[in-house]
């Protein structure tokens, strides 16, 4: 039980990345009609504000040591963090919260990135077929990728989660179990937290405000809305700039889970498609819904009394779910008729 | 029929079919007839081919093992300090080149694919005639080139691959190997963890899902089996799986009290820093404090896991720190030039440069089996890690093999890891029947 | 003679009662003109008939075969072509090459593995869809692509389409809808031309004007039932149909 | 045969025959004119243009395709292994399993469209790459890749008296080795003329003329109305998921050809030529070069597997000589500017030029050479309208 139980919470967890992610993604493709291969790179993106927000709080200050030498006969340096030397225990407390930090640049950094992506790149794109978007952000995939590589290197950069939040949480035992028995890290909890309030904060933003009205009217119909002379155009910049932000935000809080490398977004690219076609083209509780439950299915499916009766079911677990799903729902899970049929 | 082997630069010198070839027409002249062995070096410079991942996971470890590779090619012709040169055993190489002719070298990138790789290593071999291959840093990846130079008839000295297979299933004859392998991690790493752990120990694994991650899951297998250690679980997680979380939490509560990650890569760095993210470096169980092995430590890794690596045993073919005068030269040198220590990838492609050269050198020819035979059981020492011996019998090197466990306070981002235990050769040895495989004839390509 | 025999239809989409028995005679030969308010359901009983929905209940019988549970282009292959409201033609390939693909379909069937056969050698095919774009007046731009035409020449276009079938029924929804009024004049007489090659027809359409210089037989379909079917002379005074117009909500 | 084709066809035909047989002359002085980055250019060229039968005519876009390359590649090794060194074998069955295994996957996944198709058939891909790397290693070898022995039975080859003796067999073609190279040296240059090179091209000629045949053929008409639209198509009496899936089915044949090609030339076949990216890379070649056309994707794929093997090979040597003759200052300047595209940062120079001629030329590189045409035509007539003038000038004078 208890078992179980943890899973639910892993499933939970990486669900809330997935969903992240998707919700993005399903925003371009549900009003911009814009296969967006990019969408993974921009969840990198938002990991690597984590890393330039880390280095630039984390900046030493280097001076050389001439009655040390290294193993190769320079003289040693000598590394001190400026926030330390300037501000003592205060700074240092400000480079070990950096991740929570990170989020507060990842914004406005995607919101520009996004922006300027839609203005500079994608609006020549509505039109064109899907087979010229996915070429163009793929392109574009691989470009913003390797500038991170050529900057930060290929290897994973590690960024801990800020000290307090590195502990456990027991909380099996305010549900009945025995102390230790269903701790999960703090973390991980907080991610989930996060991308609960991320999700309800897009949702609420397309239910409550005129804005958000006119989007979702311009994801149902997009010629009528052009037909009432609102300038649509100009909201779906925006949209796609908000888009990329929650890409970018499901990547920097997630750096202390999965240390960001230049590639991570590749890996995440294939599955978000997943996740957003089972979930229903345009269809943004259909992502959020699918997100969690290919989390939570994978986790189980990674249990080893599930392994011992299918082996190597973890392995291809998303993609069977995917072909099940799709072959019983036409549409995937949400998915309206229509979107993206052709 | 009589028997057809024909090579590349060979013309088809088989019976009746010759005549189905392609026939020269005569207005071009051709080179083919004077070329004894494969890629014969025939004006003054010798090619080699540096085949390292360039792009990809690995991407920075291949651009680790190429700084060592420019720094061994400077060494062999002169230029530089001379690095570890001055301190190999071997006195043949003088710094003029080997065998008389300078030394160039062409790269290609690996992809980590083997493919990619197998197709690289056909363009330095037939476009830029280069006469040996090296680098690499996955096992596929070098079984796969191993392979290949076998078929063209070119060596390949392996770059850094861990595999048992590397050399045992399947090994080559042009193949040869100066990295150390998941047999001799776990008959090095096995003692030491006696001595830190106790006998009474029930492991968990968690293990990469092909063929390296099954191999390294055996062996330590095997010998922690020997001391008395119980296995509770081995569990096989897929390739680049990201989170491992829905692996790492049945280890919280199945009443194991070592966890052994056999991973490597990204892989390792992932599983590594999140198995200490669900508190399982300070957990007790069993009245024991629970312990992490991560069996193939590389410094990369150790700054990708960051502060996860405190404390955690590994083992690992060479590390910067240590003493000896050839690891002393080495580091200065490599140190000098690109301004940090090299990581154990650039060590290992190093050395294998070095050591091909001087086999040609004590050959006096680049064939590939004159080199192969000068190679075959040379004994030397002044490399880095201590008296190494390349085995005939599957051109594997035997070597002390280093036991390190993450630094609590390390001085730099490039000192993570501190040399535990030198477990001496005599302990890692085995017999070269035991990995099985064959190495056949070698191929001159000619 | 009938070859279209419609039978105590109904369609209910939701609580909406579109088709309520519906009952409906074509004769073999004639055009029929189904005409009726906005909503009345001729769209949708159209649609009926081409494998696009299922009716709820009743029979669709066309030439003895029930055009029920088959698929359309099983019904098209049976001699039932169909012009739609907003043409529907292959707007990236040719004009010719428009007409030649339902010339194939009428010899080949429904799927021929044709792939080392050369449309060059169809010379046979080629000269029956250059013929039928004479017809339509469009032999002029074979070679256009056909998604360029104005929206009058594509539904010429598909009229050709539906015509190098040589269809037993052709069934044409609202043909002049949109059309300026020397268009429809134009597609008037080229529909008078078809019709004296013997094709029956069945037509919805708004126009009165179109409906009454073609029709034999006219049906009048309001809030989903037929109220009338009689002759084109007998519709006009008819006061049920005045009420279903006039009365509606719509014009 | 060839009378019931354009002129223009037959001779772009014979064109293309004249190029592929006279590679190792054209290639050689760009420096991709060695055996194995021909024969790629050859093999990718089968699955390109395989592939634009089905996604240029269709419009279905898949994105497993490489499940298909990969299954021809085991199929062919396995064949070596038990059968016989013999290509021709090898390839059978590796169309056959091609097509097989397209034919399962096809019919379940076109019961979907657009992306949901897409997406149908990057799962089962996927699906066939990760078993393939880890629970089928039994049959595929895993991460290693299925390899040649010495110990394999090869039942025809014994049969037949064929010994391969201690050494690694390498496949032959009634006698001719796949991997023997006559080399050669013309104005200078060393050619390698390889004889698995032209065994590929000969099948790329055949692909090729194949795939201009259903181009021109009814069915081929019917491929582009499916993807033109299939409303009109149903309602014209025709059925438009067995003409689909017969495009898949082919285009999954071809997969199989050049995965079968990539074992013939090099007897290995790993599991990672079935990944994602391996399918992604086909659908990348085919409109790179123009979906549609007969000619794109051959070249997409020849400029993709360029990039990827010339460009990822240029190192700060290379480039330092390449600048030789420019002042040292300079030199340096270019050399650091340039190793930014090319060696470890290929992969850059390849995402920005998918950028570019998506965005400039629409159609792919075929509409690129359109535009040249036209443009030289354009002003060729200019020319000839010039000279006419000069002449009537001339003749005034």
């Amino acid at each position: 039980m208890d078992e179980i139980l943890l899973q639910i919470l892993n499933g939970l967890d990486k669900g809330g990345a997935y969903a992240l992610i998707a919700l993005g993604l399903t925003i371009i493709f549900g009003t911009l009609g814009v296969v967006n291969f990019a969408h993974g790179a921009l969840f990198m993106l938002g990991a690597f504000c984590a890393v330039a927000v880390k280095a630039f709080l984390g900046m030493e200050k280097v001076t050389l040591d001439p009655t040390q030498t290294t193993a190769w006969g320079t003289p040693m340096e000598i590394r001190q963090p400026y926030m330390e030397a300037w501000f003592g225990e205060f700074g240092r407390l400000v480079v070990d919260f950096s991740v929570p930090f990170s989020v507060l640049v990842a914004v406005p950094v995607m919101l520009i990135v996004g922006i300027a992506m839609e203005r500079g790149l994608i609006r020549f794109f509505y039109k064109r077929p899907h087979a010229d978007q996915i070429l163009v952000t793929f392109g574009l995939a691989i470009v913003l990728q390797e500038i991170i590589k050529s900057f930060f290197g290929a290897n994973p950069i590690p960024q801990p989660a800020p000290e307090a939040a590195q502990g456990m949480i027991d909380f099996g035992i305010a549900l009945g179990f025995d102390a230790g028995n269903v701790v999960y890290p703090a973390w991980r909890l907080i991610y989930f937290l996060f991308s609960l309030a991320v999700i309800g904060g897009v949702f609420a933003f397309l239910q409550l405000t005129t804005f958000g009205m006119v989007v979702r009217a311009g994801m149902a119909d997009r010629e009528t809305v052009g037909l009432l002379g609102i300038d649509i155009d100009r909201r779906f910049t925006v949209v796609f700039g908000i888009a990329a932000v929650v890409a970018g935000l499901a990547g920097a809080m997630y750096t202390p889970i999965l240390s960001p490398d230049y590639h991570m977004g590749m890996d995440f690219l294939v599955l978000s498609f997943v996740v957003v076609v089972v979930g229903g083209m345009g269809s943004l509780p259909g992502a959020v819904l699918a997100g969690f439950l290919l989390g939570i299915l994978q986790s189980f499916a990674s249990m080893n009394e599930v392994k011992d009766i299918f082996p190597g079911i973890d392995q291809i677990i998303i993609y069977l779910i995917a072909v099940v799903i799709l072959l019983v729902r036409p549409r995937g899970l949400l998915g309206r008729k229509g979107v993206m049929e052709h | 029929m009589s028997k057809l082997y024909v090579n590349r630069r060979g013309l088809l010198k088989g019976t009746a079919a010759a005549g189905v070839g392609l026939a020269a027409p005569t207005i071009f002249t051709s080179r083919a007839w004077s070329a004894e062995y494969m890629n014969e070096p025939t004006g003054d410079t010798v090619t080699l081919g540096f085949n390292v991942p360039q792009t990809g996971a690995y991407a920075d470890e291949g651009a680790d093992e190429l700084r060592a590779y420019q720094l061994a090619v400077e060494h062999l012709n002169g230029e530089g300090d001379g690095g570890m040169l001055s301190t190999f055993s071997s006195k043949e190489l003088k710094g003029e080149g080997v065998n008389g002719k300078k030394v160039a070298f062409v790269t290609g990138d690996t992809q980590t694919k083997s493919d990619a790789a197998r197709a690289s290593a056909k363009r330095m071999i037939e476009k830029d005639g280069a006469v040996m291959i090296t680098g690499g840093s996955s096992s596929g990846v070098a079984i796969a080139v191993q392979g290949l130079c076998q078929e063209a008839g070119v060596i390949f000295m392996a770059g850094l691959t861990h595999s048992n297979d590397t050399t045992g299933k399947d090994k080559r004859a042009n193949g040869f190997r100066h990295f150390f392998n998941t047999e001799m991690t776990g008959a090095a790493l096995a003692p030491v963890l006696k001595n830190n752990f106790g006998s009474d120990r029930k492991a968990y694994h968690l293990t990469a899902d092909y063929t390296w991650g099954w191999s390294q899951e055996g062996s330590i297998k095997k010998y922690t089996e020997e001391l008395g250690w119980e296995t509770v679980a081995a569990v096989r997680t897929p390739l680049g799986a990201g989170d491992f979380s829905q692996y790492i939490t049945p280890v919280l509560n199945s009443g194991a009290d070592v966890l052994v990650l056999n991973h490597y890569g990204r892989d390792m760095v992932n599983s590594l820093t999140q198995a200490v993210q669900f508190g399982l470096r300070d957990k007790e169980v069993n009245g024991k404090k629970f312990a992490i092995v991560v069996p193939l430590f590389s410094r990369l890794m150790a700054q990708g896991a960051g502060d996860a690596i405190k404390g955690i045993f590994g083992s690992t073919n060479w590390h910067w720190s240590l003493q000896d005068e050839g690891s002393k030269a080495f580091v200065k040198s490599f140190g000098q030039k690109y301004g940090f220590p090299p990581s154990q990838a650039a060590h290992t492609c190093y050395c294998q440069t070095i050591l091909y050269a001087d086999a040609c050198q004590r050959a006096g020819s680049f064939r590939p089996s004159a080199v192969g035979a000068a190679l075959e059981g040379f004994s030397f020492d002044g490399l880095g890690n201590g008296p190494t011996e390349y085995r005939a019998a599957d051109h594997q090197c035997f070597k002390d093999v280093l036991v390190v466990k993450g630094k609590e306070n390390p001085s730099s981002n490039y000192d993570l890891l501190e040399v535990v235990e030198i477990t001496p050769r005599a302990q890692v040895e085995y017999p070269a029947e035991l990995l099985g495989g064959e190495l056949g004839p070698y191929n001159d390509g000619a | 003679m009938s070859i279209l025999s419609v039978k105590n239809v109904n369609k209910n989409f939701g609580g909406l009662k579109a088709l309520n028995n519906v009952n409906l005679t074509v004769d073999a030969g004639t055009v029929h003109a189904i005409i009726g308010p906005n909503g009345a359901g001729k769209s949708t009983l159209l649609n009926c008939f081409i494998g696009r929905l299922e009716p709820d209940t009743g029979t669709v019988t066309f030439d003895g075969t029930s055009l029920l549970g088959i698929e359309p282009h099983e019904i098209n292959q049976i001699g039932v072509s169909r012009v739609f409201q907003t043409p529907e033609i292959f707007g990236e390939l040719s004009l010719v090459d428009n007409v030649m693909i339902p010339a194939f379909a009428k010899r080949d069937g429904i799927f021929t593995l044709n792939a080392w056969r050369q449309i060059k050698t169809e010379t046979a095919i080629r000269d029956k869809a250059m013929v039928m774009l004479e017809d339509v007046g469009l032999a002029a731009k074979a070679g256009d692509i056909a998604g360029q035409l104005s929206r009058g020449d594509k539904r010429r276009l598909e009229l050709a389409m539906c015509l190098v079938q040589d269809p037993k029924l052709l069934l044409l929804d609202e043909p002049t809808a949109g059309m300026a009024r020397a268009d429809t004049n134009n597609t008037i007489d080229l529909m008078k031309t078809i019709a004296q090659r013997g094709v029956t027809m069945v037509v919805i359409e708004h126009d009165m004007h179109v409906v009454f210089s073609l029709a034999d037989k006219i049906s009048v379909l309001a809030q989903g039932t037929v109220i009338v079917e009689d002759m084109p002379e007998n519709i006009k005074g008819n006061p049920k149909v005045q009420e279903a117009y006039l009365g509606g909500a719509h014009l | 045969m060839s009378l019931t084709m354009n002129r223009n066809d037959v001779l772009l035909l014979i064109g293309f025959t004249i190029v592929v047989f006279a590679a190792p002359f054209i290639f050689t002085p760009i420096g991709a004119g060695y055996p194995d980055l021909l024969q790629k250019f050859a093999i990718f060229g089968i699955f390109a243009l395989g592939f634009n039968i089905l996604f240029g005519l269709t419009g279905y876009l898949s994105f497993g395709h490489a499940a298909f390359l990969g299954v021809g590649s085991y199929t062919a090794v396995w064949s070596f292994k038990l059968l016989s060194m013999n290509p021709l074998p090898a390839i059978f069955f590796a169309i056959l399993l091609g097509g097989l295994f397209s034919a399962v996957i096809g019919y379940i996944s076109l019961r979907r469209s657009g992306i949901y198709f897409s997406i149908l058939t990057l799962a089962f891909a996927q699906m066939c790459y990760n078993l393939a790397y880890s629970v089928l290693t039994p049959i595929t070898n895993g991460e290693t890749g299925l390899q040649l022995d010495q110990s394999d039975p090869r039942i025809l080859d014994t049969a037949a008296g064929i010994d391969y003796g201690a050494a690694l067999p390498v496949s032959n073609f009634f006698g001719i080795d796949m991997n023997s190279t006559v080399e050669t040296t013309l104005f200078g240059q060393t050619l390698q003329f390889n004889s698995g090179y032209y065994f590929c091209a000969v099948l790329l000629i055949l692909c090729f003329f194949i795939s201009m045949r259903i181009f021109r053929s009814p069915f081929g008409l019917m491929l582009r109305a499916v993807k033109s639209n299939q409303n009109r198509m149903s309602y014209t009496g025709l059925n438009t998921k067995p003409y689909a899936l017969a495009a898949f089915i082919i285009s999954g044949m071809y997969a199989g050809l050049a995965g079968g090609l990539m074992a013939v030339t090099d007897p290995l076949a790993g599991a990672e030529r079935m990944q994602w990216t391996a399918s992604g890379e086909v659908v990348l070649m085919t409109i790179l070069g123009g979906a549609g056309t007969l000619l794109g994707p051959v070249i997409g794929a020849g400029v993709i597997k360029y990039f990827e093997n010339i460009f990822s090979s240029f190192n700060e040597g290379i480039l330092m000589q390449a600048y030789s003759f420019l002042p040292e200052t300079l030199q340096h300047a270019l050399v650091s500017i340039s190793s930014l595209f090319v060696g470890e940062g290929w992969h850059l120079t390849l995402g920005a030029l998918f950028m570019l001629i998506v965005i400039f030329l629409p159609g792919g590189l075929m509409e690129g050479f359109r535009r040249i045409r036209t443009g030289i035509s354009r002003l060729m007539g200019g020319g000839k309208s010039g000279k006419a003038s000069d002449r009537a000038s001339a003749a005034a004078e």
